[in-house]
């Protein structure tokens, strides 16, 4: 008989989280390639800038972190397009789940495959721009943090944006301030360090948004995707 | 790109290949059977000499060649250094011409042949950059330096990911080859550019500190093992490319009745 | 006990900027129906199914499952409900076989039928490892349709279900649809062309006539 | 009767210059529209880098020119790829004109709504970022060439992806490495006028890059596009 | 005069990846003629139109073109061509008119019908104004056929183009397809609907055999 089988207790989270990183995978010359772009992202640095160590060490930081931004507003962009455009979205948009959680699983899937490699590479990219030894530890500790804070906001921006053919540019605008934050504690983090002063205030700040942009991003994005599918 | 093959023969009609003519090999060279069994005759013997010249070389070079005056024995890093940036710069070459004739001639044996140089050129080029690092260290005090050289070694690097990645971007062979051979070509027309264009860089922003092209004319003692291992890095990249064609010949034609026979042969043994 | 029809559908109208699409829809459906949207292109069945999912909302009127608004049994309606639109949720750089995992991996529930099997039977046995990109327009949709197999949802609503799809499969599709009906369940339709189905029942959109000025 | 009418005597050229530029028109407004992009990592820079003026200034026509670079290569990734899934880029493969042209007139509307404006608002930019007096024109100028030249490598790249459902990364994988000429002459001009010297000699190889590009760029990218539709 | 028929397709054979999917394609096609190409879903029709249009090369066989092999006439026969698969080319921010009208300005050669007019018989008259996105399934398919009243080209190869249209549309859509053979014109579509046009004929494509072991 129909529907007399249990239902299934599923969030949804895991099921999304799942696809979006098969998908990343069968992209392959793919997996490796955020860590090549940002090598190569890295490799313009000094030859637009200057190649000098000395001079480098001072923008070391500042770059690997406008990097970090860069590779997250480029990917984030594509977050629901496709899906939009195959009917996954509205899809998930009438799964009975709570919305939140499948985007969470997708802004997971999205950390995973750009700001986990770009945290992972950026003791290489350190090395090329001369960065101190003292900011290492500190420069991983923050991009962890920090990048995901940008997936989570990014998705918000993407969601506004995914059907709205007219119109996005105020709301992306809107988005662009919530960067700001994580950018400028992100390289205090790290200059701090360098500077030889305490690190973990600005740090522990960078954790307090992060946990402000899970609580609150899901839902906010769950809310434009809402809006935008009944378009 | 038949309108190139096309404009290609229109213009060079009187030398081109054609079967009739003594190009003939030319075209034996084309068919991936023919290839299989003549580089499995000379394999062993380019084997052989490839491992005695890399042998003479390295114990040459490790043992017999004087320390240098300055650096110690942390300078015979070059023995691997400079061969592996010489043959990771022919490789790209060598890699876009084989590009360049699957294009033109639509000759299968040379796409296999140009899959088969991007991994061997990339590893090349890795460790040249290796071993720069690694020298670097002592000599500069710093593992990476952002000097005209080693920044297009690293972006000869790439070049050859980017070749590397669009073969297996493709799900269809004979896409993967064209696509491939198309980026390869427009690399190699952008080499001169970039090694041109770096030096312009270096030289405007940096004045000479270090510089690794104004080494000092090298003792002959030195020189010669040198000279011997770069003909043995030749020689064993010629066995490299052989043995990987080799590979991907039988990949690709693993439905054919040639290989299947061969691998039954192999079986019965 | 149940009364209450499956799905009651009272005086729906939608407007879209101001001008209104169709209005004072009304239908029931009860287990055991087809319903077939008909209507002429651009008349609204998209919208009307998309209404019926929650997707959209009415300008007027209401939609009840089972005696009670949609708005208070949102969970229990979702769950048992399968949407398949013009765009079929198939993702080109997945294989068949992980498109299905993943839609009955969200779906609220599913019956014991492998995914293996499911494929098999849409016709698709030989074609489960391919990335959908590589599948023909046909293959495509059966894909998704593969979905219908696997379902435990009692209500299906399926927008033209039959595009690209050969004669044959679409004989299987309407033996699907009368076995679902036969278990208990419904289904709304769209579609242009002519159905052999017992018990269907037709619906035919109208284009909303102004009144007044 | 059929086919009795005279041929229209035309390239292509036009015809793809004027839809894609109605297109561009009417996605004014994207998060990733390369002017709003562009505009909002410049106020980045400050915020990750220094505030410094005497700072800024040192790096100003270095970070102008990474960003077109990185605006171009966000944009060109989608050059081809609606067209692909909308089924128009094959339409554009079975016209009978020499494919090189459609191409072109498609690269040139991406050049005056990415390449352009980001040349016209870089003055702006200069400003923020405290670019000396004397940079101004120099910039101008090798950004409208410049930006030129990587539009048509782009271009190159995205007809050898477009086929393969990848987001930008791989692009960026096959063209950055062909953008460091672009990048390095860029730079060289501005900072020689900069420095006071003479800034003619980058800018005429610029020129001379540019002109290769077009000659070469679009031939390239017929032969990939012809690989990648019969895929 | 016209001894050379106008579409002459000679044992042809389409292999990808090693596998074949049809062989020995034989037809020929003259003015007056529409062929409907029939066979299940991933039989190779829109492979073998593809093909047809020059897309895909073919492994073995030959195309000709009034006596000509395709490579040796492609300007003339790519400009009597028109190719409408399963992708329409219409480009969703735009509205019907701009995209006619791009569609119309890429294309060899067109006739005096205007954009208005020809969007006005499909049954666009109110929408031409209107971004593609916010169409109908169907109206969308129709922008794409308007493409046909508008051509002047002799062969049009069709690939599905029934896809979404209502009762009525197919009507029309099938009276322009005689239309345009009445005039000297030739159709290849592919469809899985039953036509009633005068003088089709109809071509089975079968999957192919591997002969040997
Ligand atoms: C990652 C770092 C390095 C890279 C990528 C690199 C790359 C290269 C390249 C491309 C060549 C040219 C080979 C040819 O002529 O084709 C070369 C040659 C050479 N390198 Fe390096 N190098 C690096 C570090 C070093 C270091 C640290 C030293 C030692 C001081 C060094 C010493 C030399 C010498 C002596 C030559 C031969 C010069 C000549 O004959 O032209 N290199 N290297
Ligand atoms: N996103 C949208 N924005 C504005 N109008 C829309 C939108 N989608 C559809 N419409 C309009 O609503 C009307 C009904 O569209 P709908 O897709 O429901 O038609 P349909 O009956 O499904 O047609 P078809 O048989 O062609 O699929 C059409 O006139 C269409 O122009
Ligand atoms: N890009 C591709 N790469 C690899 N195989 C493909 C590709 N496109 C199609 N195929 C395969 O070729 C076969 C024929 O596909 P084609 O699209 O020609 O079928 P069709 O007859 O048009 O089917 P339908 O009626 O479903 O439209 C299918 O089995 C399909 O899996
Ligand atoms: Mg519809
Ligand atoms: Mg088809």
């Amino acid at each position: 008989m129909l529907s007399s089988a249990p239902r299934k207790m599923n969030s949804g989270f895991v099921a999304w989280l799942r696809r979006d990183l098969l998908l990343a995978y069968r992209r392959r010359g793919e997996v490796a390639s955020p860590v090549v772009f940002f090598l190569m992202v890295s490799t313009l640095i000094p030859l637009g800038l200057t190649p000098e160590a000395a001079q480098l060490e001072k923008v070391a930081a500042g770059m690997i972190w406008i990097m970090a931004l860069l590779a997250t507003l480029l990917s984030v962009d594509g977050l629901f397009a496709s899906d939009y455009h195959d009917g996954s979205l509205e899809q998930m948009l009438i799964t009975p789940q709570l919305l939140p959680l499948p985007i969470l699983g997708k802004v997971t899937a999205h950390w995973l495959t750009t700001g986990l490699p770009l945290t992972l590479v950026s003791p290489l990219l350190g090395l090329m721009l001369s960065l101190p030894i003292d900011g290492y530890l500190p420069l991983l500790c923050s991009l962890a943090l920090g990048s995901a804070c940008l997936s989570l906001v990014g998705a918000v921006g993407a969601a506004l944006t995914v059907s709205l053919r007219k119109g996005g540019l105020l709301l992306s605008l809107l988005v662009m301030p919530l960067y700001m934050p994580v950018i400028i504690f992100g390289t205090a983090t790290v200059n701090a360090a360098v500077d030889g002063l305490n690190w973990l205030p600005p740090l522990a700040i960078l954790g307090a948004l992060f946990a402000a942009s899970v609580a609150l991003c899901p839902l906010a994005a769950a809310g434009a995707l809402r809006v935008t599918a009944s378009n | 790109m038949s309108w190139l093959s096309k404009l290609f023969s229109k213009l060079f009609a009187k030398w081109l290949p054609n079967e009739s003519s003594s190009w003939q090999w030319f075209y034996r060279l084309g068919s991936p059977k023919w290839f299989y069994r003549r580089s499995g005759q000379w394999l062993p013997w380019l084997s052989l000499a490839a491992l005695l010249v890399l042998a003479t070389g390295l114990v040459w070079g490790l043992a017999f060649a004087p320390e240098d005056a300055k650096q110690g024995n942390s300078f015979r890093i070059i023995y691997i250094h400079v061969p592996a940036a010489f043959l990771a710069q022919s490789g790209y070459f060598i890699m876009a011409i084989a590009g360049a004739i699957g294009l033109i001639w639509k000759m299968k044996i040379s796409y296999m042949v140009m899959k088969a140089a991007a991994p061997i050129g990339a590893v090349l080029t890795f460790v040249a950059l290796f071993t720069g690092a690694v020298w670097g260290k002592p000599t500069w005090g710093a593992y990476w330096v952002w000097d005209a050289r080693i920044t297009s070694m690293l972006i000869l690097l790439f070049l050859y990911a980017g070749v590397m990645a669009l073969q297996y971007a493709y799900h269809s062979i004979d896409a993967a080859s064209k696509a491939s051979a198309i980026l390869a070509l427009v690399g190699t027309v952008n080499i001169p550019i970039i090694n041109k264009s770096v030096d312009w860089w270096y030289t405007l922003h940096q004045p000479a500190t270090i510089k690794l092209t104004s080494a000092p004319s090298m003792h002959m003692d030195m020189f010669m093992p040198l000279l011997v291992m770069i003909v043995g890095f030749y020689l064993f990249y010629g066995v490299a490319l052989i043995l990987h064609t080799r590979n991907e010949i039988l990949r690709r034609e693993r439905k054919t009745s040639w290989v299947r026979e061969l691998v039954n042969a192999k079986a019965g043994l | 006990m149940s009364q209450a029809p499956l799905l009651s559908v009272e005086n729906l109208a939608f407007e879209r900027d101001d001008s209104c699409l169709f209005s004072a829809v009304d239908f029931t459906l009860d287990s055991g129906d087809v319903l077939q949207i008909e209507g002429a292109n651009g008349s609204g069945k998209t919208t009307l199914l998309r209404l019926l999912t929650g997707s959209l909302q009415p300008s007027v009127g209401e939609i009840s499952y089972l005696g009670q608004a949609l708005s208070e049994c949102r969970y229990n309606y979702l769950s048992d409900m399968l949407y398949i639109g013009h765009q079929p949720a198939v993702k080109l750089n997945l294989s068949a076989e992980e498109n299905l995992r993943w839609m009955v991996a969200t779906a609220a529930q599913s019956n014991d039928l492998s995914i293996k099997d499911a494929l098999t039977q849409v016709g698709l046995a030989g074609y489960s490892d391919i990335p959908c990109y590589a599948l023909s327009a046909g293959q495509h949709r059966r894909v998704a349709l593969a979905r219908l197999l696997i379902s435990q949802a009692r209500l299906w609503y399926l927008d033209e279900p039959f595009t690209s799809i050969d004669k044959q499969g679409v004989a299987f599709l309407q033996s699907c649809l009368q076995q679902h009906v036969a278990q208990g369940g419904a289904v709304i339709l769209s579609t242009h062309q002519d159905l052999a189905l017992n018990g269907l029942r037709k619906y035919k959109l109208l284009p909303h006539i102004e009144q007044g000025v």
